[in-house]
């Protein structure tokens, strides 16, 4: 017998890790792994979800999770690559010139 | 459901199957943690994998062979490989694990780790205390998700492919170090 | 898939196709005339395609989409504001140098996740149409890459973007979880049936809320706004604050109307809370500022304040007070940026009050035109501003809300403030700048003409518009 | 012809619009011939009428002609139309006949003053708004006249007004006269509200009718018309306005001051008799304010050095007397003394016009003197006026009209014995001060030289004056025969003093003044400053002279807080409200855009807050 | 038929005289007095050729079709009292035309354009018969006026044409929540979805409920007519305003927030009116006394007019409340007078304004010397609004007072003394402005011809309006016996 509530838990945990990591560091690397854990903990609890329903909703759910991922993490270094070629430094503090 | 043949997999139902859930989940927290803590980007990158990894032993665990496969390839394989292609680009050397450093004081940690003790409270609390029924797994293998996805959900995919279009093009735009037409306009006005 | 669907789904295949063609096109001649040429055509093909699928509705096309009255009215009102953005932006891109195609692409995909999002009736087409959306809106808000702010509008933008989709999906996977259906209409089942105990769906539909408060830019999810419209060029950020927005509330009002999320005491003291805090941050983070596009930032995020207020009021007044006030609001945002796009030069966006300085003396036009925008921001007769903050009190009022009413008056009272100090700052005798800056290409005025007939046509006789909102069945 | 009655307000009000508007324009003669012609006119109409009047006399006593109807609402219909009996009538040609010899009077003593027209203008707009008031049938309209002669007594005391001081003067008469005005309104309410009309006659009627002998409504009523009285006529507790109005020319101060608008309180209360018959006790407030105001004025008068501010004092004291009569129930008598203290008073005034135009406007009496050989037309007229005001016996009218008031002061049942005594001791101020004045003006070496003879145009209505001064007595009985068609008669009872004995004690009096005026100021003229010199003397003397420390009282108690705290609150204390809100609406905005750091974390940690807040509102509901 | 005319004539005359302002300014100039005539003359005709107005409550009316969805129409009406006080407007109208002739030089078309709009505003809301189109009207008013101050304003005008916008939108707005909650008490009762003013005079509703919506009514008309707490603004905007756009203010803007009260406030919330009356009384003597106290400390000419206003329609207040036909029609005439006489004061402040580019009294003096015509017609007007006999002030002022005197002695008296406070400011404004030395040697040229034309009419109207008030009180009366009629009047 599967502890679907655990399971739940474990996605909680991987999504709260994640968020700590975005909140924490400042390199922008590290805040899109930290959004990758977040996705995933995400495509996790769908994956529980639908097995506990016994549907394969859950899983095609992951698959366009995974899709999105994918699309945004292209972007998101596409936009890094840039950033590191303009600021010379990938420190999300420093960029941030608009205020107020 | 039709029948079907026995499995490898139905050899793992019995009670050694939830001990594989916990031990993954041990370590796919564990490395998240060193994730997270780690000043190198590489090092950093290579526990991400071990977490992914460990989640796709969960999803196996959960009768979603499939999903677990598709973590494996795509999201440890290929986004991950993508992640170290750029660090490597980029090559953020010893100066940028120790500007890293200086950049992670202790003190940064206090503020988001006690905003997000009480979300992880709350959402515990919201898990803990409602009917939470342990159900029999029936695995659903890649012929059920390949039906539901080539099914119902055919737009779906469509619409992905869409959202990868998208995807390609935005990177294509950024990523581009100097675009043929452009070099003209330099970054000189703010 | 029968024929009828792909009938019904036409405006949607139209977007793709103008998609691929517009691509092709890159391809083979890359001209931004041709590429902004063909979007238009291709967005104009889609909003005719509307009245054809209009009369094969409701219908529902596999389970991921609803096509029906309500939806087309969105996506009609989607498709009429990518046009006016196109034109926008073909004037404010024309300006820059460095190519300017990929845009259109990325506005195309963005118009078709949001003609998804508007008739979504399904946990996943509401997450891909979401995607779709963002997705493209990365590439856009960071667009003139060159330049340091919008890649720091981007950065954030997709980072914020990201995490919220994210708090999203936790969410959809909690009430799946628990309703073990993702289909909106069969989750209004499960949640009426007796002994149903609401384990996960609460705090699923919180998170989900969380989702839609950042996309909705209400208030705690608000702080990002004013940097990524300050950021983002001047057509793009009216693509945010226009289209997106729209979009998703028009989901948020199928959405909750579908599963009577009226009666969960919890969540609707959650939008209480929100709409009365956006109220109050909206107008009072905008009073002393003097940057024309923060300003209407904010004023937006108060905006979408008030349409909560209605949102909450339930019944068929609600339905048409978001529906009238929506249409209302895009024509005077697109309006406003608009005329930022359009007096924009190549140095860069004419954001700064001090560029608006005796703006009237030197081009009336442009002048009265802004200065309208302003009034029906600030709800004064003869606009669709005043007809719009009409019905929202009169929804407010139809079931005595009358302590968010208050807030509301009195937080557009303090709104009035800095839609006047806007107002003074055009009027004001400039010290003789006399040049009249850059001429405003066709397009740009055209947008803008259409923008204040519309405005103006519906602030003194809005009958039609009223008639036609009040035919869409509810969700 | 009585038909004609319309025209005497008329004319002289169309003189004055025609002065207004075209005056400026014409020379100093036209602007004569209107302003005295259009007097002239009204004078001789006031008489033909009352010849016609006097020889048949209309049925019901009084004849009542309607132009059109003023305010219609509901029951409130006053109409501007006039009402003349034996009372208004004797008023009316009173007036218009001294107005018209002040206008011949003023065309020469203003010659050569470059608002010449203007001064017509108002002179002429006074006289209408008087002859409205006299013949005014409701008390609306009498208010309007109220107002309108306060108006041109502060237009003319401003006359001069290149110099503040006038202009502040004019001010303080105005105010003053309209706080007494405001009790006046009051007073047309109540009677209003209760009485149900404000025609007076119905209104004498139905207060006949309805409320009985000293009702609290009629005595309230009584006491505000009293309150409105004392204010124009310049009594006790509003009198202060009176001696800075001498500011203004010297005909205003003659025709004003001294014959016609002062008394026009007596011809309120005169007029509204009914309502002090009805209330005694405003009756008897009536009478104490009468001779309260004659002691004071008296002794005020005596310390004066202004030759004005003494005849302006000797006014105040003898309308005391008319309302010492009025407070006795003497109406006759009151109106009696009016007719004489008109013809008198006016007559001092000219003739200290005279003399002040001859030492090029010199005021202080102790610098001029021996003016008897040097002005013997001023010198002559001025002793008959002075005689007839301290009432040398069986010559002069004023003997006759001011021994009729204490007579029947002394017979009335409300009067008695210590108000006959108080009217004796006025009766020797009065001749004291009047004596004092005209020994220091006319006796003695000649201080300053005669710069100036006056013409005919100003001897001629001083000479005419002096001789109704005379004569104005002898028509003592025909005039109380008159005046019983219109105003009760007086009934006599109580001390039973007979006419002869009052008449000598008052001539002793009389004399009494003269001989002690003789004695102080002709023969040792040291004396009257040793009086001064010993310390209670200097500070009585200050006291009286400044009309009993009154104008000092009210300036520390009203004028200057008001003024004080009008300048603090100049800009207006509640605006300072919405300053506050603007003020915390601002720092709100100052605390918000902290939020607005910029950082990519800061916003990410709201959205992580914000949803920490919406799962603890859900968990808590 | 002829009411949409009147609205329609101003708009388009306002766009031709910006249209023509390009080519001469005098031509934008004689447009504009064109078409406030026209408007003049036809409400004229209106009022004299006046058809049976016991036809019923009103005179004309002018009704189609606007939004019926929600039982809106566009339903313009006139009856006694929006028939004379459109007079009032388009005769204020002309004059604010003539007056400002020279004093504007530059932008002359959109002045012209912004001062019609107003006065088609105004039109609109004393013409309005249905609630929707009656707030539409009101909002509709603020704009020109914002910018009638903002642009030809003087020093700080961008202040005082922000803080007279706020006060009044935001009071505006709980205005509309008022009618909206009307509106939803009508339907809840009758089940009709309706803004007609006539079907919605006998809603039953609850007196909690009525309290409420009548404070709504009140509380945004209290801002207009400006009652004591809510006034501030009102010094403020027409000290800044230019003379046409102070006249206006004065003249015609406190008088909708009057209008409304006799409109609105009484015929739909009778009762809670009634409850509500002693307090609105108690405010309206407040206002006059502190109006005048206010005034009496102004150094700044335009200033202390503008605080008599708040003194004068302290009276208007006090009328509307004491509620019987005495105090009403005072309250009618009060309004008209105040309307022409502070109008007239405003003119004469504007005149000395263009002349000595000064508005400060201590710098002025000895005026009468040098200019006596504009003197001598300060001193009337400044008489006028004192409450002088004879002018139509004093009509007002006492038909208010002892309507009063019925209600409460204390208030009439109270209110009595505010008019010897109306003499203290008054005679303050003659003194330190025209009499005394001319210390600063000013020799400025006298009024000129269309100045003294302007002057006269007011001289002749107020004397009119003082001597032979009838045609105006008869006008009025079917209005005050309808109010009457109310089952709380009395």
């Amino acid at each position: 017998m599967l502890p679907i509530r655990e399971g739940f838990i474990v996605a909680g945990i991987l999504f709260t890790l994640g968020v700590v990591g975005v909140l924490v560091r400042r390199n922008l690397l590290f805040v899109l792994m930290s959004i990758e854990i977040m996705l995933n903990a995400a495509g996790l609890a769908f994956v529980i979800a639908g097995t506990r329903w016994g549907q394969p909703d859950g899983q095609v759910m992951f698959l366009f999770i995974l899709a999105m991922a994918a699309a945004e993490v292209s972007v998101g270094l596409g936009l890094v690559l840039e950033l590191y070629h303009q600021f010379k430094t990938l420190d999300t503090d420093a960029i941030s010139r608009m205020k107020g | 459901m039709r029948a079907r043949p026995w499995m490898f997999t139905d050899f793992c139902r019995e009670g050694k199957m939830i001990a594989a859930f916990y031990t993954a989940s041990a370590v796919a927290i564990i490395a998240t943690i060193l994730m997270l803590t780690r000043v190198n980007a590489v090092h950093a990158l290579l526990h991400l994998i071990v977490s992914l990894l460990a989640v796709a032993v969960i999803l196996f665990d959960f009768g979603a062979p499939f999903a677990a496969a598709l973590e494996v390839i795509i999201y440890a394989g290929a986004i991950m490989v993508l992640f170290v292609f750029v660090v490597m680009l980029l090559n953020l050397g010893e100066a940028a694990a120790r500007a890293e450093r200086a950049l992670l004081k202790p003190s940064a940690w206090i503020g988001p780790s006690i905003l997000t003790l009480i979300l992880l409270a709350e959402f515990l609390w919201l898990l803990g205390h409602g009917v939470a029924p342990a159900v029999q797994v029936v695995s659903q293998g890649p012929v059920e998700v390949g039906m539901a996805l080539f099914g119902p959900y055919m737009l779906g995919v469509e619409l992905a492919s869409m959202l990868l279009l998208a995807g390609l093009v935005a990177a294509y735009h950024l990523g581009t170090a100097k675009s043929p037409r452009s070099e003209a306009t330099h970054a000189s006005h703010s | 898939m029968t024929g009828l669907d792909f009938i019904a789904l036409l405006p949607l295949l139209i977007l793709a196709a103008a998609t691929v063609i517009v691509m092709l096109a890159i391809a083979i001649h890359r001209c931004h005339a041709l590429s902004a040429a063909l979007t238009f055509v291709g967005l104009g093909a889609s909003f005719g395609s509307l009245w054809i699928s209009a009369c094969r509705v409701p219908c529902k096309v596999t389970p991921l989409l609803l096509i029906d009255r309500y939806s087309l009215f969105y996506m009609g009102l989607i498709t009429v504001a990518s046009l006016v953005v196109v034109l926008l932006s073909y004037g404010y891109f024309e300006k820059l140098d460095g190519d300017h195609d990929e845009l259109y692409i990325l506005m195309l995909v963005a118009t078709l996740g949001s003609a998804v999002l508007v008739s979504s009736n399904h946990f996943i087409s509401f997450f891909l149409g979401l995607e779709l959306l963002s997705v493209p809106l990365y590439g856009m808000i960071a667009y003139t890459r060159r330049r340091p702010l919008p890649l720091e509008a981007g950065v954030k933008y997709l980072v914020l973007a990201a995490v919220s989709a994210t708090f999203m999906l936790f969410g959809m996977a909690l009430v799946y979880g628990a309703l073990g259906t993702m289909r909106f209409d069969q989750m209004a089942t499960q949640l009426v049936l007796p002994g149903f105990d609401p384990w996960l769906v609460i705090p699923g539909l919180t998170l989900i809320i969380t989702g839609f408060g950042f996309k909705l830019a209400l208030a705690p999810f608000h702080i990002w706004t004013p940097d990524i419209y300050q950021g983002a060029p001047a057509p793009v950020a009216a693509y945010v604050a226009t289209i997106s927005k729209g979009a998703m509330f028009a989901l948020l009002l199928r959405y909750f109307y579908q599963i009577e999320a009226q009666g969960q005491a919890p969540v609707m003291t959650v939008f209480a809370v929100i709409a009365i805090v956006s109220m109050c941050a909206g107008n009072i983070l905008a009073l002393l500022q003097d940057n024309v596009k923060r300003i209407l930032a904010y004023s937006s995020i108060a905006h979408l304040g008030y349409l909560v207020v209605a949102f909450q009021a339930s019944g068929q007044l609600a339905i048409i007070a978001v529906g009238f006030y929506l249409v209302a609001y895009f024509i005077t945002m697109l309006g406003a940026f608009g005329i930022v796009a359009v007096l924009s030069g190549s140095a860069g966006d004419a954001d700064s009050l001090s560029d608006y300085r005796g703006l009237f003396w030197r081009r009336p036009v442009v002048a009265s035109v802004f200065t309208l925008m302003l009034f029906s921001l600030a709800g004064i007769p003869v606009t669709a501003g005043f007809i719009g903050k009409f019905y929202i009190v009169a929804a407010g009022a139809s079931v005595a809300m009358w302590s968010q009413i208050i807030v509301l008056v009195v937080t557009s009272a303090i709104g009035l403030f800095y839609y006047l100090r806007i107002v003074v700052a055009i009027f004001s005798d400039s010290a003789g700048s006399a040049d009249a800056g850059p001429a405003i290409a066709l397009p740009g005025s055209v947008a803008l003409g259409f923008l204040t007939a519309a405005l103006v046509f519906l602030g003194v006789y809005p009958q039609p518009l009223l008639g036609l909102i009040r035919s869409l069945p509810p969700g | 012809m009585l038909g004609l009655l319309w025209l005497v307000p008329a004319i002289p009000f169309a003189g004055a619009l025609w002065l207004a508007v075209v005056g400026p324009r014409l020379r100093e003669r036209a602007v004569a011939v209107i302003g005295t012609g259009s007097i002239a006119a009204a004078t001789i109409v006031s008489l033909l009428i009352g010849a016609q009047f006097l020889s048949s006399p209309p049925a019901s006593g009084a004849y009542t002609q309607t132009l059109w109807t003023w305010v219609g609402v509901g029951t409130f219909q006053p109409g501007i139309a006039f009402y003349l009996d034996a009372l208004s009538l004797v008023m009316v040609v009173v007036v218009t006949f001294v107005s018209f010899l002040i206008h011949l009077y003023s065309t020469e003593f203003m010659h050569g003053d470059e608002g010449y027209s203007r001064f017509f203008a108002y002179m002429n707009l006074f006289v209408a708004s008087m002859v409205t008031l006299l013949l005014a049938d409701n008390l609306l309209l009498l208010y309007l006249g109220w107002e309108g002669v306060g108006l041109c007594s502060y237009l003319l005391i401003g006359f001069w007004y290149k110099d503040t001081v006038n202009g502040i003067a004019g001010q303080k008469a105005f105010i003053v006269t309209r706080a007494g005005d405001t009790a006046m309104a009051v007073g047309l309410y109540l009677l209003f509200h209760n009485l149900g009309t404000l025609r007076i006659q119905d209104l004498m009627q139905a207060a006949h009718d309805h409320w009985a002998v000293g009702s609290p409504l009629a005595v309230a009523a009584g006491l505000l018309l009293l309150g409105g009285a004392v204010g124009k006529s310049a009594q006790l507790p509003l009198q202060t306005w009176l001696p800075d109005a001498m500011a203004g020319p010297t005909p205003t101060s003659a025709l004003i001051h001294a014959a016609t608008m002062v008394t026009a309180g007596v011809y309120l209360i005169a007029r509204t008799h009914v309502v002090y018959e009805l209330a005694p006790a405003a009756q008897f407030a009536v009478a104490m304010v009468g001779i309260l105001t004659l002691l004071m004025a008296g002794c005020s008068a005596l310390t004066q050095w202004d030759i004005k501010r003494v005849l302006a004092y000797s006014t105040i004291s003898q309308i005391g007397y008319m309302f010492l009569a009025l407070g006795v129930g003497a109406w006759g008598a009151a109106i009696f003394h009016f007719m004489t203290h008109a013809f008198f008073k006016a007559l001092l005034f000219l003739a200290s016009g005279i003399v002040i135009e001859a030492l090029h406007h010199e005021h202080n009496i102790f610098r001029m003197g021996g003016l008897r050989k040097e002005l013997p037309v001023a010198f002559w007229t001025f002793l008959a006026g002075g005689c007839a005001l301290a009432g040398l016996p069986l010559i002069t009218a004023g003997f006759y009209s001011k021994d009729l008031i204490l007579w029947s002061t002394a017979n009335s049942p409300i009067g008695g014995a210590l108000l006959w005594v108080g009217g004796l001791i006025g009766v020797l101020f009065t001749s004291l001060y009047t004596f004092r004045l005209i020994f220091l003006v006319f006796f003695g070496d000649v201080k300053t030289p005669v710069s100036h003879r006056p013409g005919m145009t100003m001897g001629g209505p001083v000479m005419v004056l002096a001789a109704l001064a005379i004569i104005g007595g002898f028509v003592k009985g025909s005039f109380e025969t008159l005046m019983t068609t219109a105003l009760p008669p007086f009934h006599e009872a109580g001390l039973g003093v007979s006419e002869l004995v009052s008449s000598t004690v008052a001539g002793v009096a009389f004399a009494l003044g003269l001989v002690v005026a003789w004695y102080i100021w002709v023969l040792h003229p040291a004396l009257a400053d040793q009086a001064v010199e010993f310390s209670g003397g200097r500070l009585l003397h200050r006291f009286w002279f400044s009309d009993w420390g009154m104008d000092w009282l009210y300036d520390r108690l009203l004028v200057r807080p008001l003024v004080w705290a009008a300048t603090i609150n100049k800009n207006d204390v509640i605006d300072s409200i919405y300053d506050g809100i603007a003020a915390v609406t601002t720092t709100f905005y100052r605390a918000a855009s902290l939020t607005e750091t910029g950082k990519l974390r800061w916003h990410a940690a709201w959205i992580a807050g914000g949803t920490v807040v919406t799962l603890a509102i859900v968990m808590l509901l | 038929m002829t009411l949409l005319l009147l609205i329609l004539i101003l708009l388009i005359g306002g766009v031709l005289a910006w249209a023509a302002a390009r080519r001469s300014a005098s031509a934008a100039r004689w447009i504009a007095l064109i078409a406030v005539l026209a408007d003049f003359f036809i409400t004229l005709n209106l009022w004299i050729s006046k058809p049976a107005a016991g036809a019923g409550r009103w005179i004309t009316e002018a009704d189609w079709a606007w939004i019926p969805q929600i039982g809106v129409r566009f339903h313009l009406a006139v009856d006694g009292l929006s028939l004379l006080l459109l007079l009032l407007t388009f005769f204020l109208g002309v004059l604010s035309v003539l007056a400002s002739w020279r004093e504007i030089t530059d932008a002359v078309g959109f002045f012209h354009l912004n001062l019609l709009w107003i006065l088609a505003g105004i039109a609109g809301v004393f013409l309005a018969v249905d609630l929707f189109l009656f707030y539409f009207a009101w909002e509709l008013m603020l704009v020109p006026m914002y910018f009638l101050i903002a642009i030809w304003g003087h020093e700080d005008r961008i202040y005082a044409a922000v803080k007279f916008f706020i006060f009044t939108q935001l009071s505006g707005l709980l205005m509309l929540i008022a009618i909206l909650a009307l509106f939803f008490v009508h339907h809840g009762a009758t089940g009709v979805y309706t803004f007609e003013y006539e079907e919605l005079l006998n809603t039953p509703m609850a007196p909690g409920a009525a309290m409420w919506m009548m404070l709504g009514f009140f509380i945004a008309f209290a801002v207009k007519l400006p009652v004591i707490v809510l006034h501030t603004w009102l010094p403020d905007a027409h000290t800044e305003a230019p003379t046409a756009g102070s006249v206006v203010l004065a003249g015609l803007l406190l008088k909708t927030g009057a209008y409304g009260m006799l409109r609105f406030v009484l015929p739909l919330f009778p009762d809670a009116a009634h409850a509500f009356a002693p307090v609105a009384m108690a405010l309206g003597v407040a206002g006059i006394l502190y109006g005048a106290f206010c005034a009496f400390g102004q150094t700044d000419l335009k200033r202390l007019v503008a605080y008599t206003s708040v003194s004068h329609l302290g009276f208007v207040l006090l009328g509307i409340f004491t509620w019987n036909s005495l105090a009403l029609q005072g309250a009618v005439v009060t309004m008209i007078c105040h309307g022409i006489s502070t109008g007239a004061l405003f003119i004469i402040a504007g005149a000395i304004q263009h002349r000595l580019h000064t508005r400060e009294m201590g710098q002025m003096g000895g005026l009468w010397a040098v200019v006596p015509r504009l003197s001598g017609a300060a001193l009337f007007f400044a008489l006028a609004s004192l409450g002088l006999p004879g002018l139509g002030d004093f009509v007002g002022e006492f038909l208010v007072l002892l309507g009063a005197y019925k209600q409460s002695i204390l208030l009439s008296v109270l209110a009595t003394v505010g008019v010897l406070f109306a003499t203290f400011y008054a005679l303050k404004l003659v003194q330190r402005a025209f009499q005394g030395q001319n210390t600063f040697n000013w020799s400025v040229p006298d009024l000129a011809p269309h100045e003294g034309l302007v002057m006269a009419v007011m001289i002749v109207a107020l004397l009119w309006l003082g001597l032979y008030p009838r045609p105006v009180l008869t006008t009025f009366e079917p209005v005050v016996a309808q109010l009457e009629q109310l089952p709380a009047g009395r």
